[in-house]
């Protein structure tokens, strides 16, 4: 395999494949066969020609061996320097924060967080559909509302009716939201401070339905003229609550607080690692 | 292969790490100028043809800039007679097709030419001589499509070049419609120097695959071959539709045959998918080069390694991928059903994604670094923030009712060239800066190299930044002039100022490489301390690339070398 | 044989460092980009298909090239088993099968340029007659020329074995050969689907 | 020291400040009366387009700034300094985490800005057509604009006549386009979205304007060497001035026996070959109809402000107009063009 170009180095000559003029006489007579087609028949004749002869030609370079030369090797030295001969390392303080918990959890938690979630806040919206209209299609087609055709102006009979195409594309836009919130959740979770319940039940809902309820009538003015938002808030505040129980009630992990933020970040780095292998080493001494 | 002798031991330098390797120095045999000749012509060497790709980028770039200088006087004042509206119309359809496929086709494959088999320890290409072949096919096409200015309508006719627009819509293309051979032209041209692109494209795929030297794995190559390889593959999934659709072309011109011939039967709007199946993946082809030039230079210069080595090969091949699901984002505007229209929608904006992480990466690479502004990373700097902006119109594009109002006008002209110019050209412009040093020996001159990045730059802002502004205000593309009172004139004008900014500015270019190469400052082997392979050997390199065959132990061999306290294999290992 | 030593890695000398054949690759990737044009071309049949303006329709002058089909993609064994037997040093059944290839492939363009020439002559059906005629000629033409190709290359390894200049080494680059020519017989099966079927 | 940063920086500091004067001219100078700007919209589909587009650049912007201002935080807080102490800086490889961020908060937006386009797709496309609605049916050809009232019996050519709506009780205009040869695109920014012509693939647009007025805007598809010149103008009346419209426009062709002459030249010279004026022997349709050329403010398809003086000038040598469009020079002598333009000049 790659016989011509890599054998043979050790001596004074290596092997290259040798200079050939075919393949540009080839390339020539190629372009002329076509050029013939705008010019001249008598061109494509002459452009056949010479990509024959070219082809032939270099059928004879490569077979029955390919052709090559040896090019002479003159040995020396080269120096492979750098004028920054040190490398900084990221220096991580041993107090920094020791006082903080020291486990969290892992980041598939946040996406089980987020399914559970998706899940639980489900009744309370099926629950606002049933007492205020009286259907449990209504926040279905509100949220699917979207992907309906030819939903202008839609009166309440009309949301509160079944769609199939309503409830499809509800199942997804509501599928796909719950998962990457959880993943998001779970990615940034060893990043931040504890308090899952805290930051996901309460928090982060609260500023969701804050910026949904300034956007919500470029994004989908129906569901805006339509919304409750009191209830809305309820279904968020139901995913997050769950959310962050589900995620609470994992196994935790150590990797934790009582490490700078860089490396709660999973940054890696060799000076880093060296640290964390050591932790590591250290936690299984001390079980 | 098998043995692995140390027939250099380090030798041990005062104040730097170190490492040996053999090379020979250039051979210094007086030549006669037709000996010279000869041997160009006749080479199979990747880094002679990886020259001659960027020569003749270099040439056409001065060419479709002379047309483009053109067009801009032509518009800078309404009703203008500078250009003949037929004139016009030839300009700007070469402009667009040499751009593509005689500047960014040959100018990005140059650098893979040049640098992948040295990026992996190899002594040539895969295949040699289909490099050669490859080379030479695309460049007499290239000359075939601009002898259509001498030969339009065959020897004997007016000469007229193509002016049916780069994406040539059916049915002005049909016989009726465009009389004589420029239409003709036009395709031919482009299906032989696809053949060339064709083979390069296989070549550089077989070259990565099975030519890397001992050690190189595939998530040990450097970034660039790995870019280089996913543009290889996108090349040959997207110039063989433009191909097919070509030679359709071509029989209903020549044979009678009804593809696109609306009269009977045919459709229009086929052309239009099929032009952009290929057209749109084209853009990608086009701009993953100048991610793979970021990828080398902006590491070196912010002296740290890439941030995030597997999320960028993850995302460049996810690119690669949905970006042959995106091409009826350019036909938001012929009447699909809304359901295509959401769709489109969906996969272009999904493209943002792993453009995202890419930037977000480049960002991450620099931050904590030393970052030096030396010409290259200058061009790379400018190169991410004008990516950033072209990536955001994009993102307004792909709102399928917005660009019922954008598309087909200047807005669009102004996002493309932001990615063709802001971003392809302009690192180009850094990789050349770059290792234009390993090519010949010598630095490019940093003061010249100064002035030309702040003009271009500010030409480039001038031109395209201001460009937006008579899209929204409703100018159309492609239009030879336009009324005085819709006020777009001041706008124009200053675009076209900005436009002979650039112009300036790559002639400062042209004139640097030209001082440069007789009397630039003697670069050395590896000038910008650099960490991939091509930097372990003599600049230029000798014929044979590596006198020793190169074993290497992670993705950066230099750094493993010139820190051995701190090599990269202990860490990815 | 010497090596630089770039920091070399414990491991990386514990295992040979194998990479695949380059022709193989280089012909994945030209099959690729082959398979791109065809799709082209099959995608423009179907959206064409019933869209003619005038006559003849596919039904009134197509027939089933069952015959045909079957000597094309019974190449395919019959090449398959002249690479086992080049592997094994067995070059007079290699010689055999191969030859037998050819001849497979021969019978298909006969048969081909046979259906054209009914076509043409009796029919009446030409590239510019109908939509269908122009879908029909450039797919099948296409198909025709790749099969004109692979038996050109096909001849080529018939004659310097019948020289006695193939020998066992060179069953690697043979091997590539066939491969392009089983590409060849599986996008026949594309093309008949689409337009003895499909189209029908 | 920051003066030494300030010299250091002076070629960025050129570089914003040209830009600032030029974003200065443009503004200072602002849109004309005529300009078709999106920003200006006065029909349904293009204010809703319009609302969407200020949607979008919010969210574009704002992460514009985020992650430029990242970007201007690096180069200034990371770049390389004169008290370097000439050592590598750490080296970091990466992070799962800070990728897994960086990927998943992207989708989010991604979500939402396509759920928003989405729903707007189809409010605009899908939109059900209400019984008032006025059918034109747009003919485009090289390099003029053909419109058809099939409910009216009116044919014009490029200038549309439509009625003001209102929310109250729209009376939108639903517009047929076809093309007669080559690709050609609907494109008046303030009223909708461009819609493209294409022959053999016919396409629908929705327009219900809300002022009255003259609204232009030009083909946005390259269709051959006058693309540039095949201006669109659509006039908005109000009812009244539509009825008065319509029913002038209902009538045949004025047959004025003081201008015989011209009307012989018409019909001899091959012009009725090609053009049409109802109620004569010229039923030509591969020019425009013109019945009531006079009626219309401009000629050649909006490039020429309609009075005799250009009308005689067009006819003599469209070429000079237009060059590359389909109608010939007739070479007509000096009186068979008078007496021709007189003719015309009666269609009202």
């Amino acid at each position: 395999m790659n016989e011509e170009q890599h054998s043979g180095s050790h001596s004074e000559t290596i092997h290259l494949p040798a200079p050939t003029a075919w393949p540009i006489i080839m390339a020539f007579g190629v372009m002329l066969a076509f050029a013939g087609m705008v010019t001249n028949f008598g061109i494509s004749l002459l452009g056949i020609v010479l990509a024959l002869s070219g082809a032939i030609g270099w059928f004879r370079q490569v077979l029955p061996h390919e052709a090559h030369e040896d090019i002479p090797v003159v040995v020396e030295n080269i120096i492979i320097t750098t004028t920054r001969p040190e490398v900084a390392r990221i220096i991580v303080p041993e107090d920094d924060r020791a006082h903080l918990p020291v486990e969290t959890y892992p980041v598939l938690s946040g996406i089980k967080g987020g399914i559970a979630g998706g899940i639980a806040m489900i009744p309370p919206a099926i629950l606002y559909g049933l007492i205020a209209q009286h259907s449990i299609w209504y926040p279905v087609n509100l949220l699917g509302g979207a992907g309906v055709a030819n939903w202008r102006n839609p009166s309440t009979a009309d949301i509160a009716a079944f769609h199939w195409q309503g409830v499809l594309v509800a199942i997804v836009i509501h599928a796909i939201t719950c998962l990457l919130v959880g993943l998001l959740y779970g990615a940034m979770l060893p990043m931040l401070p504890r308090r899952p319940i805290l930051l996901g039940g309460i928090l982060a809902p609260v500023l969701w339905t804050g910026l949904l309820h300034s956007t919500m009538g470029v994004v989908n003015p129906e569901l805006d003229q339509h919304i409750a938002w009191g209830w809305f808030l309820i279904s968020q505040v139901t995913f997050g609550l769950v959310a962050g129980w589900v995620v609470a009630h994992q196994s935790r992990i150590r990797t934790a607080q009582s490490l700078p933020f860089i490396m709660r970040m999973g940054i890696e780095t060799p000076g880093l690692v060296r640290e964390r292998e050591s932790a590591t080493e250290n936690e299984d001494e001390s079980r | 292969m098998a043995d692995s002798t140390f027939p250099n031991p380090a030798v041990p330098i005062a104040g730097g790490a170190h490492g040996a390797l053999d090379v020979t120095p250039p051979d210094v045999r007086k030549h006669s100028v037709l000996e010279i000749l000869h041997s160009w012509i006749t080479t199979v060497d990747h880094k002679k043809l990886g020259i001659l790709y960027m020569l003749y980028g270099i040439f056409f770039l001065l060419v479709a800039g002379a047309e483009a200088i053109a067009i801009r006087i032509q518009l800078a004042v309404p009703n203008n007679h500078f250009l003949s509206p037929q004139v016009y119309n030839r300009f700007f359809t070469m402009h667009g097709t040499t751009m593509v496929f005689l500047v960014g086709m040959t100018m990005i494959f140059g650098f893979a030419n040049y640098l992948v088999p040295l990026m992996i320890g190899a002594r040539d290409m895969a295949f040699p001589r289909l490099n050669a072949f490859s080379f030479w096919v695309t460049a007499f096409g290239g000359l075939l499509l601009y002898y259509s200015f001498l030969g339009g309508s065959g020897l004997y006719g007016v000469g007229n070049a193509p002016d049916v627009g780069w994406f040539a819509y059916a049915p002005l293309t049909a016989r009726a419609f465009s009389p004589g051979h420029a239409t003709d032209y036009w395709a031919i041209a482009l299906i032989v120097s696809g053949f060339g692109t064709v083979g390069t494209a296989i070549n550089v795929v077989a070259t990565a695959l099975c030519m890397r030297c001992k050690g190189m794995t595939l998530m040990r190559m450097p970034l660039f071959v790995w870019l280089f390889v996913v543009v290889s593959g996108l090349t040959l999934v997207t110039i063989t539709p433009l191909t097919a659709a070509q030679i359709m072309l071509l029989v209903d011109r020549y044979l009678g045959g009804h593809f696109f011939d609306t009269q009977a039967g045919g459709s229009a709007v086929a052309w239009m998918h099929f032009f952009w199946i290929f057209g749109h993946p084209e853009v990608y082809v086009l701009v993953l080069p100048a991610f793979a030039i970021a990828n080398e230079v902006i590491p070196v210069f912010s002296r740290k390694a890439i941030f995030g080595y597997a999320a960028m090969v993850a995302a460049s091949v996810g690119i690669a991928f949905v970006s042959l699901g995106v091409w009826a984002h350019h036909m938001f505007t012929v009447g699909m059903t809304s359901a295509s229209n959401a769709f489109f929608t969906l996969s272009t904006m999904l493209v943002g994604i792993p453009t995202g992480i890419k930037i977000f990466n480049w960002l991450a690479t620099m931050w904590g670094g030393r970052i030096r502004f030396a010409t290259p990373m200058l061009f790379l700097t400018a190169f991410v923030f004008q990516f950033l902006l072209s990536g955001l119109t994009g993102i307004m594009l792909a709102v399928a009712p917005w660009n019922w109002q954008l598309h087909n006008s200047y807005f669009v002209i102004a996002h493309f060239h932001y990615v063709l110019v802001g971003a392809i050209v302009t690192a180009i412009f850094g990789g050349i800066y770059y290792w234009f040093p390993k090519a010949t020996g010598r630095m490019l001159n940093e003061r010249l190299g100064k002035w030309h990045f702040w003009l271009f730059t500010i030409g480039f802002h001038i031109t395209f930044d201001v460009m937006h502004i008579p899209g929204l205000l409703g100018m159309p593309r492609s239009i030879y002039t336009y009324e005085a009172d819709r006020g777009w004139g001041t706008l124009n004008m200053i675009v076209s100022i900005g436009g002979v900014i650039q112009g300036i500015a790559v002639l400062i270019f042209a004139y640097n490489m030209i001082v440069s190469l007789r009397s630039g400052e003697k670069a050395g082997n590896d000038p910008w301390d650099a960490w991939t392979l091509e930097w372990a050997t003599s600049s230029p390199p000798p014929d044979y690339n590596f006198a020793t065959d190169p074993v290497v132990s992670s993705r950066r061999p230099l750094w493993d070398l010139k820190h051995p306290e701190d090599p990269d294999w202990k860490y990815e290992a | 044989m010497s090596a630089i030593p770039l920091t070399p890695h414990v491991s990386d000398h514990q295992h040979p460092w194998h990479l695949p054949y380059r022709g193989r690759i280089g012909m994945y990737c030209l099959i690729l980009g082959e398979s791109a044009i065809f799709i082209i071309f099959v995608l423009a049949y179907v959206f064409y298909i019933g869209k003619s303006l005038t006559g003849p329709t596919p039904q009134q002058v197509l027939e089933v090239p069952i015959f045909n089909s079957i000597c094309l993609l019974s190449s395919s064994v019959t090449i398959w088993l002249a690479e086992r037997n080049l592997e094994h040093r067995k070059m007079k059944p290699f010689a055999l099968w191969w030859a037998l290839t050819i001849v497979l492939g021969l019978i298909f363009l006969v048969g081909t340029g046979m259906e054209w020439h009914t076509l043409i002559y009796e029919k009446g059906l030409t590239v510019s007659t109908n939509l269908f005629g122009t879908t029909f000629y450039s797919l099948v033409g296409l198909h025709a020329s790749h099969v004109i190709f692979g038996l050109i290359g096909l001849s080529l390894v018939l004659i310097f074995t019948l020289t006695g200049h193939v020998k066992e080494e060179h069953a690697e680059r043979i091997q590539v050969l066939a491969l392009y020519w089983h590409f060849v017989d599986a996008i026949w099966i594309v093309v008949f689907t689409v337009v003895y079927i499909i189209g029908r | 020291m920051p003066w030494q940063w300030l010299w250091k920086t002076r070629n960025a500091i050129f570089a914003a400040a040209l830009l600032a004067f030029c974003c200065g001219i443009v503004f200072a100078q602002g849109p004309q009366a005529a300009t078709p700007s999106i920003f200006t919209p006065a029909s349904t589909p293009a204010t809703e387009i319009n609302n969407l587009s200020y949607f979008v650049l919010e969210i574009t912007g704002g992460i514009f700034l985020v992650v430029g201002g990242l970007l201007v935080y690096v180069i200034i807080r990371y770049r390389a300094r004169d008290t370097d102490d000439n050592r590598e800086p750490a080296q970091i490889y990466g992070s799962n985490q800070v990728e897994l961020a960086w990927t998943v908060i992207p989708v989010l937006i991604v979500v939402v800005l396509f759920l928003t386009t989405a729903r707007m797709i189809f409010a605009i496309q899908d939109a059900p057509k209400p019984k008032a609605a006025l059918d034109v049916t747009t003919v485009a050809h090289q390099f003029w604009w053909e419109y058809r009232y099939p409910a009216l019996g009116v044919v014009a050519a490029n200038e549309l006549h439509v009625p003001l709506s209102n929310t109250q009780d729209p009376k939108p205009t639903y517009m047929k386009l076809l093309s007669a040869d080559v690709d050609h695109s609907y494109w008046v920014p303030q009223l909708s979205g461009k819609v493209d012509l294409i022959p053999n693939h016919p396409n629908e647009l929705w327009i219900d304007p809300m002022r009255a007025g003259l609204y232009v805007g030009q083909c946005a598809q390259f269709c051959g060497a006058q693309h540039a010149k095949m201006l669109l103008r659509v006039y908005v009346d109000t009812p009244d001035q539509f009825a008065a419209w319509v029913k002038n426009q209902q009538q045949d062709g004025v047959q004025d026996p003081s201008v015989a002459a011209g009307r012989r030249v018409f019909e001899t010279q091959a012009c009725m070959n090609c053009h049409a004026v109802r109620g004569t022997a010229a039923t030509g349709r591969f020019g425009p109809d013109l019945t009531h050329l006079m009626s219309r403010d401009t000629l050649a398809s909006g490039i020429l402000h309609n009075n005799k003086e250009n009308l005689r000038q067009w006819i003599k040598n469209p070429d000079s107009f237009k060059p590359g469009s389909l109608m010939p020079a007739m070479q007509l002598s000096d009186d068979q063009l008078d007496q021709l333009t007189a003719y015309l000049s009666t269609l009202k």
